[in-house]
């Protein structure tokens, strides 16, 4: 029996770092229980990589390509484009679709977007994590009173799509929100860094994207704003983000919901079986412990859990996909789990339900010392009870408007 | 006369278009040294293609030789570049006045002498004399070339090839546009270099009264291929044969 | 059509200085003078594409200081060029066919649909088109793409386009140049039945002295852009200033022999 | 208004503007002779940026790396000529763009191919630090950028002005074919040609990876120097600097100043907007020639 | 017409494939992958090659009119949903026209490459607009749209085979009123004012209308393959789909495929749809096991540079061109191999 992955990877262009870093962290876990567990329950994971060069056209013939095989578990695009043009044929393909830390933030409602998961953080909650940095850096919620937060985005869809929940944090807790967006992709930034300069706010948020990332902190650096009052988002916290930055990015503080570093048991174990055997997907392997790779490794993590999970329910064969949509939807990995998992510390838990397809992960965040990243802050939970209301708000409007009809989870979890 | 060294031969070539179109299909040519030659022939003959060919030019044109060689003073030229050509002493005057349109028409000449490096000095010396053969150039040294009149054009063409101090000159249609007077001057000017200095001068004329007067010999293209090549004093005279490929005695006929 | 003091000059040169004259309706008038007397330029001047410093054209009752160019086709005026103006990539019918497109009164709309209106207006200029290759003998090219004739060939082509629309004043800048004599002769006499049958007025340079002593009812001579002489060839050929600014010695009027 | 902070975004903008026309010089050395747009530009600059770090990071030293990188460049230009240029000479404009697109495929698969696709670091040793002269801060990195673009673009002028290459340079771009029967090398004068754009590749690729990290998206910078060019006239390099600075005056005081009327992020088109109402003026640009054409 | 030509008769076959054969025997992939894609894309060359064979200008936006006419035909079936799909759809391509027409005014005075670069003025203003405005996409916060299913008359088409035939009739009949225009006077003209401008004006063409006209029609039949790439292909759409690279895309459609040649924009989107996929095939079924997907990729590259590289030198004018000599050649070869063996029956051929 085999459980197939298709990889709609990309190695090539803008954002191949990200790309090899993720999709590597992702083939390196899914090679390791390969290798040390002979697979899941004995059923092997095989996977295929298609190049999409974060192209959506691309991606969709990879889709179109790769979905003929047989036992195909979850799709893992890491990319929000593509991830939106396979919504409509996810639900008719029925195999679940998983955005981690990325992807639709309304299809955290599970109840609408039945074979969606964007796992762990969604754009809203990431916003809302960090504020809740700031407020603890602070002292407190109530210490944001007064204070200015900049929030410097890429001039994307991707980038505008926090502007709403900034405006809504900035009012609940009674900051100014000032929202500078970076035009595609970012290679220059004087004028919004001047204006940042002009306004001298408390913080910035790095809302950025490739190269947008180093950039920002260089021209932070030219015009003297400090790099620790910079707080960078989800994706743009990755080493290759600093080090093009150099001297720049020291102090620079990013949001994440995996650590970096390889000293995770899980991490050793890849090190020792997966590239001792040579069989290690990064070619260079002092990248193994990268923001991405790690990334990535969870990722691993969460997919394989899934199909355990849908295991012990469906039997240890070959799953349907939407078999494993249900292990999603069931895939609860609280800390002592995650620890025996071997990946304490690498990331927090996650409780993904009919309703929340989320997860409710958390996250922490990391600063940059120059040479490598460094956790200083706890695992910090989003306001998820300030965001419901405005995710179902717009799924709900999602499913009058493609006649979906919503599911009552109360009635799932009875009828499983 | 005497015989003197071949300069020139070219031997049964043939020649196509873009791989489909045939343009040359057996053109025999010999050119001796401190000969005047004139290549004749119809609208479509030939000689364009011919000249070209023998420069090495037509592969800018998407042109190519299929059959038959070269030589130029002893060489096949199929491995020379035109450049090496034009420092051996091959020039040619395209047709249709090739000017470097954005230079002055002295740029343009100067451009012309560039193949031979000439020193400041012996630049300047160079350029008196054109000018002494085109006075109009002079007065117009400093306007851009694409913009003099289209006699001044044919001027420049011909002054800068001549900065490049060739052996065998070879001109395509270099009185067309030109005025009565200048066509002759340009004609007794180059006739007194061939004479003087031994230029030899390879003219592909529609003008053939003209060409035929100071030629030596002269070759008649008719569709890509040689049917006639001899002194040019015969042909000149040689009423039936004008008439026949040139045309010549129809005029008077009608 | 005439020319009145008319005036141009390109920063420091000027190609034509008050040149006047007229030409006669169903005239063959001939422009000859040395290289850069301005002849290209008196032509560019008529037809609008160049600007005059001063004085006026008269065209067919119009006194313009700048004749617009893009009513020049409307005014019943067709030119050739010297340095050929052909389009390249069109076929030889269509060259001489797009003459007739101004023309036209049948919208796009109509011409894509393919309403009768269109359908015929656009046989008949390529009729039209088609006779006029016949006259100029140019069947046997009629549909190779016009960049790749020979050149004298492009000049004919270049004069059935002028030819096609029926011209009331024909401008004509050389159009012999690069061809043999038989060809030359041959275009002579279409030029003449262009002026006796389709009772064009023609204006034309020339370089040419046989062909234009022959073809010529009268002769304007320019030299740096002024008017030198102006008669019957017969004038001319005896004008002393023409002979010494254009002509030279006699013997280059063989050039043109047998006409 | 406050002035000393006008000022400050003015000189940003002229700053950041030069970088830009160190990127459009190189596209100015190859319409000179040509007539065409190279494509290939971004790809050369990303090239030769990325071998330079690799060499580096593969420990060798400063100096070593730029000859080597050098040599490549010019290896690069030879290869160019030979294979592209030559087999097209006396083709229109628009087919030589496309050989340029092709040519930068080809480049920016052999560059990721040979490299890698991962982001490097790369410090020139240049702190940048701001430097506050009378209330106004100015970056260390940029004047420093400044002298270099200024240093090229005098010499490249001196070169043209002073040497014969010029004008062969000029007649190779008007008229192939002629340039060809009069005896001008064109595969020298090419070959030379590409080379030093690559030369100015190298010079950019540097300024610009220490910038933004030597990574695939440096070779998007060319967008940036697009308009520099067309404001400044394709064939001028004096007109690559002083349309440089226009555009990077005006990205910047619009980008701040109108930027927040209409919700900012105008920086990516402002330039060509500006760049278009400036040509409807002057069709070639601040210094390029107009086309010379009669009838 | 009394006997159809040898084009005629080779249209018709294809035509009937398409139609006919390709709907019972194709599967999704073949659908979803490749024809629909190709159908867009052949169908912006096609409204490319009016303006930049035709008439002769260079544009390196045409993406933004894809846009432009993906985003309204989005709100159009969004708005004004009892008007029927098609009538969105000649809606939308007059949207698009009327932005080319704007973008299109500095044609009337640049030229060339000047041209070209002012063109991405509306390459990059309109990517910002979709952005920047939600009303255009509805207010979505991430700015991507998903479009209605589609449905034409009453006639459900969202399978793939639907909306590949879809496709397929917008083409055809997009492709037949280009034909008649190109074939027009007017299309001649256009084709004048590319070769020699002056000479146009002296002959009394309408310059300033002409070059308009062409941006304006280049640019319908562009936003209407816009909306084929929205509703037809991907059915989701953001406006980095429609970025820089798409516009070289096309124009490279265009050029590979040959200027002026209506032909050339099929061959041409062909080239650019298939050729990558085929080679990405290869690659993964040859090499797949010994390089990632990168180093693939990157091969790839490397080789679809040196084939436009190749294809340019065997004929700047493009695979139409080159199809027609090959053509030549062959049809010459048989006509000596047949008049050897049959010597009496003469082919007379029209190519
Ligand atoms: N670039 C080209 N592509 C295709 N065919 C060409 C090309 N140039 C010339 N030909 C063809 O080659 C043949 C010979 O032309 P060529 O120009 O050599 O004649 P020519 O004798 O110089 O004529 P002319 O006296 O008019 O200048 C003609 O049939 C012409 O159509
Ligand atoms: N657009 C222009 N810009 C600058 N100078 C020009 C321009 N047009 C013509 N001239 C100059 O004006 C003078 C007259 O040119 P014109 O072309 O009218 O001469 P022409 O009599 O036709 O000569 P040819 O017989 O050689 O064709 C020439 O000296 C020419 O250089
Ligand atoms: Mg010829
Ligand atoms: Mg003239």
């Amino acid at each position: 029996d085999e459980q197939y992955f298709p990889l709609q990877s990309y190695r090539v262009g803008p954002y191949a770092a990200g790309g090899t870093g993720f999709f590597g962290g992702f083939i390196d876990y899914l090679n390791l229980i390969n290798t040390r567990d002979g697979g899941v329950n004995g059923v092997k994971l095989t996977w295929d990589e298609c190049e999409t060069q974060y192209e959506v056209e691309r991606g969709v013939e990879c889709y179109k390509r790769q979905k003929s095989k047989t036992g195909v578990a979850a799709w893992n695009p890491l990319s929000v484009g593509i991830a939106y043009a396979m919504i409509d044929d996810i639900a008719r393909d029925k195999v679940p679709l998983i955005t981690v830390n990325h992807g639709r933030t309304d299809s955290t409602d599970g109840r609408v977007f039945k074979h969606v998961f964007p796992l762990l953080l969604n754009p809203y909650s990431e916003s809302s994590g960090i504020v809740n940095y700031i407020a603890a850096r602070e002292g407190g919620l109530d210490k944001l009173k007064g204070k200015k937060i900049a929030v410097l985005y890429h001039g994307s869809p991707y980038g505008k799509e926090t502007i709403p929940i900034y405006q809504l944090l900035a009012e609940k807790y009674g900051f100014t929100a000032e929202q500078i967006e970076v035009p595609h992709p970012g290679n220059e930034q004087q004028s919004q860094w001047l204006s940042i300069r002009r306004s001298k706010p408390d913080y910035v948020v790095l809302r950025g994207w490739g190269v947008m990332n180093p950039v920002a902190l260089k021209t932070a650096q030219k015009v003297g704003f400090p790099a620790d009052r910079i707080i960078g988002n989800v994706w743009s916290n990755s080493e290759e983000d600093v080090i093009p930055a150099g001297d720049a990015a020291k102090g620079y503080t990013a949001i994440t919901t995996q650590a970096s570093g390889a000293d995770y048991p899980v991490l050793q174990e890849i090190v020792k079986t997966v590239y001792g055997a040579g069989k290690g997907n990064l070619d260079d392997k002092k990248r193994v412990g990268s923001v991405y790779h790690n990334l990535g490794i969870v990722n691993g993590i969460l997919n394989v859990e899934a199909v355990r999970i849908a295991q012990e329910k469906f039997g240890k064969r070959t799953l349907t996909g939407d078999e494993v949509r249900w292990g999603f939807e069931h895939l609860r990995l609280d800390p002592k789990r995650v620890e025996a998992l071997g990946a304490k510390g690498l990331f927090h838990s996650i409780n993904v339900t009919v309703a929340n397809h989320e997860g409710e992960g958390r996250v922490t965040f990391q600063q940059w010392d120059g040479a490598k990243w460094k956790v200083v802050s706890d695992w910090i939970a989003p306001d998820w009870a300030l965001l419901r209301p405005i995710i179902e708000k717009s799924s709900l409007a999602y499913a009058a408007q493609h006649g979906i009809t919503v599911r009552d989870p109360a009635a799932e979890d009875a009828s499983n | 006369m005497t015989i003197r060294e071949v300069l020139l031969s070219v031997d049964g070539v043939e020649a196509t278009y873009n791989h489909a179109i045939r343009a040359l299909s057996g053109v025999n040519l010999t050119v001796r040294t401190g000969e005047i030659v004139a290549l004749l022939g119809a609208n479509g003959a030939g000689k364009t293609t011919a000249l070209k060919a023998l420069c090495g030019l037509l592969a800018a044109e998407r042109g190519q030789i299929t059959a038959g060689r070269i030589r130029y003073d002893g060489e096949d030229i199929a491995q020379r570049s035109p450049a090496e050509l034009v420092r051996a002493g091959l020039v040619q005057v395209l047709e249709g006045r090739h000017c470097f349109r954005s230079l002055s028409v002295e740029d343009n000449l100067i451009v012309g002498g560039q193949a031979r490096g000439w020193s400041r000095a012996a630049l300047r010396r160079e350029l008196e004399r054109v000018y002494t053969l085109f006075p109009r150039l002079r007065d117009r040294r400093g306007s851009l070339a694409g913009l003099t009149s289209g006699g001044e054009q044919q001027m420049t063409a011909i002054g800068r090839a001549l900065m490049a101090r060739p052996r065998l000159l070879v001109l395509d249609e270099p009185s067309m546009g030109l005025a009565p007077l200048v066509v002759e001057s340009i004609f007794a000017a180059l006739t007194a270099l061939n004479r003087d200095e031994g230029l030899t001068l390879l003219v592909a004329e529609q003008n053939s009264t003209v060409a035929l007067r100071h030629a030596h010999r002269a070759a008649v293209l008719e569709n890509g291929r040689t049917v006639l090549d001899g002194a040019a004093d015969a042909l000149r005279d040689r009423d039936d044969i004008k008439a026949f490929y040139l045309g010549v005695g129809l005029g008077a006929a009608a | 059509m005439a020319v009145d003091g008319l005036s141009l000059s390109f920063g420091g040169v000027t190609a034509l200085n008050g040149v006047s004259f007229t030409v006669a309706v169903g005239e063959i008038r001939a422009v000859i003078g040395p290289n850069g007397a301005g002849k290209s330029s008196l032509l560019n001047a008529v037809s609008g594409l160049y600007r005059p410093d001063s004085g006026r054209v008269w065209l067919g009752g119009h006194s313009f200081a700048a004749v617009p160019t893009d009513r020049l086709a409307a005014l019943g005026v067709s030119r050739t060029f010297q340095n050929l103006a052909l389009f390249k990539g069109l076929s030889v019918l269509d060259n001489v066919a797009a003459g007739l497109t101004h023309r036209l009164r049948a919208g796009v709309l109509a011409q894509v649909i393919g309403l009768p209106t269109a359908r015929r207006e656009r046989a008949d200029a390529y009729d039209r088109a088609e006779a006029l290759l016949a006259f100029l003998h140019l069947e046997d090219a009629r549909d190779r793409p016009v960049g790749t004739l020979p050149y004298g060939v492009q000049k004919r082509v270049e004069l059935a386009r002028a030819l096609v629309a029926r011209p009331r004043l024909l401008l004509l800048d050389e159009p012999m140049a690069g061809m043999t004599l038989t060809e030359k002769q041959e275009l002579t006499g279409c030029i003449r039945v262009a002026r006796d049958d389709l009772g064009a007025t023609i204006v034309l340079i020339e370089h040419d002295i046989g062909v234009v002593m022959g073809l010529s009812d009268r002769i304007a001579v320019l030299d740096y852009g002024r008017l030198i002489g102006d008669g019957t060839p017969e004038a001319i050929r005896n004008n002393q200033a023409v002979i010494d600014a254009y002509l030279g010695v006699a013997h280059d009027l063989e050039a043109g022999e047998g006409i | 208004m406050d002035w000393s902070f006008f000022t400050e975004v003015l000189v940003g903008g002229l700053l950041s503007g030069v970088m830009y026309s160190l990127v459009a010089i190189g596209f100015v050395l190859i319409y000179k002779t040509s007539g065409v747009l190279n494509f290939a530009q971004g790809a050369l600059l990303l090239f030769a940026a990325l071998t330079f770090v690799s060499l580096t990071e593969r420990g060798l030293p400063f100096w070593a790396g730029i000859a080597l990188t050098l040599a490549a460049m010019t290896a690069i230009g030879a290869l160019i000529e030979r294979t592209v240029l030559r087999p097209l000479v006396n083709q229109p404009p628009i087919t030589l763009f496309m050989a340029t697109l092709g040519v930068s495929y080809v480049i920016e698969g052999a560059a990721q191919l040979l490299w890698g696709t991962q982001v490097h670091g790369l410090d020139l040793g240049i702190d940048d630090l701001p430097l506050e002269i009378g209330g106004v801060l100015i970056s260390t990195f940029d004047l420093f950028a400044a002298a270099v673009a200024g240093a090229m673009v005098a010499g490249l002028t001196l070169f043209f002005r002073y040497t014969r290459i010029g004008l062969g340079f000029r007649a190779v771009a008007d008229d192939p074919l002629a340039a060809l029967a009069v005896g001008l090398s064109l595969d020298r004068i090419w070959t030379a040609v590409w080379t030093a754009s690559g030369v100015v590749a190298l010079v950019a690729g540097l300024l610009w990876g220490a910038r933004l990290g030597v990574q695939f998206s440096l070779s998007l910078v060319v967008l940036k120097a697009l308009p520099v060019l067309v404001l400044g006239g394709f064939d001028s390099i004096a007109g690559a600097i002083v349309g440089g600075l226009i555009v990077g005056a005006v990205e910047k005081l619009a980008e701040v100043y109108a930027g927040p009327l209409v919700g900012g992020g105008i920086e990516g088109w402002i330039a060509y907007v500006a760049a278009l109402g400036f040509l409807l003026i002057r069709p070639a640009g601040l210094f390029g020639a107009k086309p010379v054409e009669r009838v | 017409m009394v006997r159809p030509s040898p084009t005629a008769l080779g249209v018709g076959l294809l035509l009937a494939v398409a139609f006919g054969l390709l709907p019972l025997v194709g599967s999704e992939y073949l659908f979803d992958a490749i024809l629909t894609p190709f159908l867009a894309l052949a169908l912006a060359g096609l409204g490319l090659n009016i303006l930049t064979g035709y008439a002769g200008q260079v544009s390196l936006g045409s993406a933004a009119f894809m846009a432009v006419g993906a985003y309204a035909a989005f709100n159009l079936s969004l708005r004004l949903p009892e008007l029927p799909f098609v009538v969105d759809i000649l809606l939308a391509g007059l949207v698009a026209a009327a932005v080319g027409l704007v973008f299109g005014l500095p044609s009337l005075r640049l030229r060339g490459f000047y041209l070209a670069v002012s063109t991405l003025a509306a390459q990059f203003f309109v990517q910002w607009v979709f952005n920047k405005v939600g009303w255009f996409s509805n207010n979505s916060p991430s700015g991507i749209v998903t479009v209605p299913p589609l449905s034409v008359a009453g006639l459900a088409l969202d399978g793939s085979v639907g909306r590949y035939l879809f496709g397929l009739s917008v083409v055809s009949v997009v492709t037949l009123v280009v034909w008649r225009l190109v074939d027009s006077p007017t299309g001649r003209a256009l084709a004048a004012l590319r070769d020699h401008e002056t000479a146009a004006r002296v002959i009394g063409l309408p310059v300033l209308r002409l070059k308009l006209l062409a941006f304006a029609v280049s640019s319908f039949i562009i936003g209407v393959a816009g909306v084929l790439w929205a509703f037809a292909y991907l059915r989701t759409v953001e406006p980095a789909g429609f970025n820089l690279d798409r516009s070289f895309q096309i124009l490279f459609i265009v050029i590979i495929g040959g200027l002026a040649s209506l032909r050339g924009a099929f061959l041409g989107a062909a080239l650019i749809v298939v050729f990558p996929l085929a080679l990405a095939r290869l690659g993964e079924t040859l090499l797949g096991g010994l390089f990632d997907s990168g180093v693939l990729e990157m091969s790839q590259r490397i080789v679809l540079g040196l084939l436009i590289i190749a294809f340019l030198i065997a004929e700047p004018a493009g695979l139409s061109a080159l199809l027609d000599r090959l053509w030549h050649r062959i049809a010459g070869r048989l006509t000596a191999l047949c008049s050897r063996l049959c010597p009496r029956s003469g082919s007379n051929r029209s190519v």
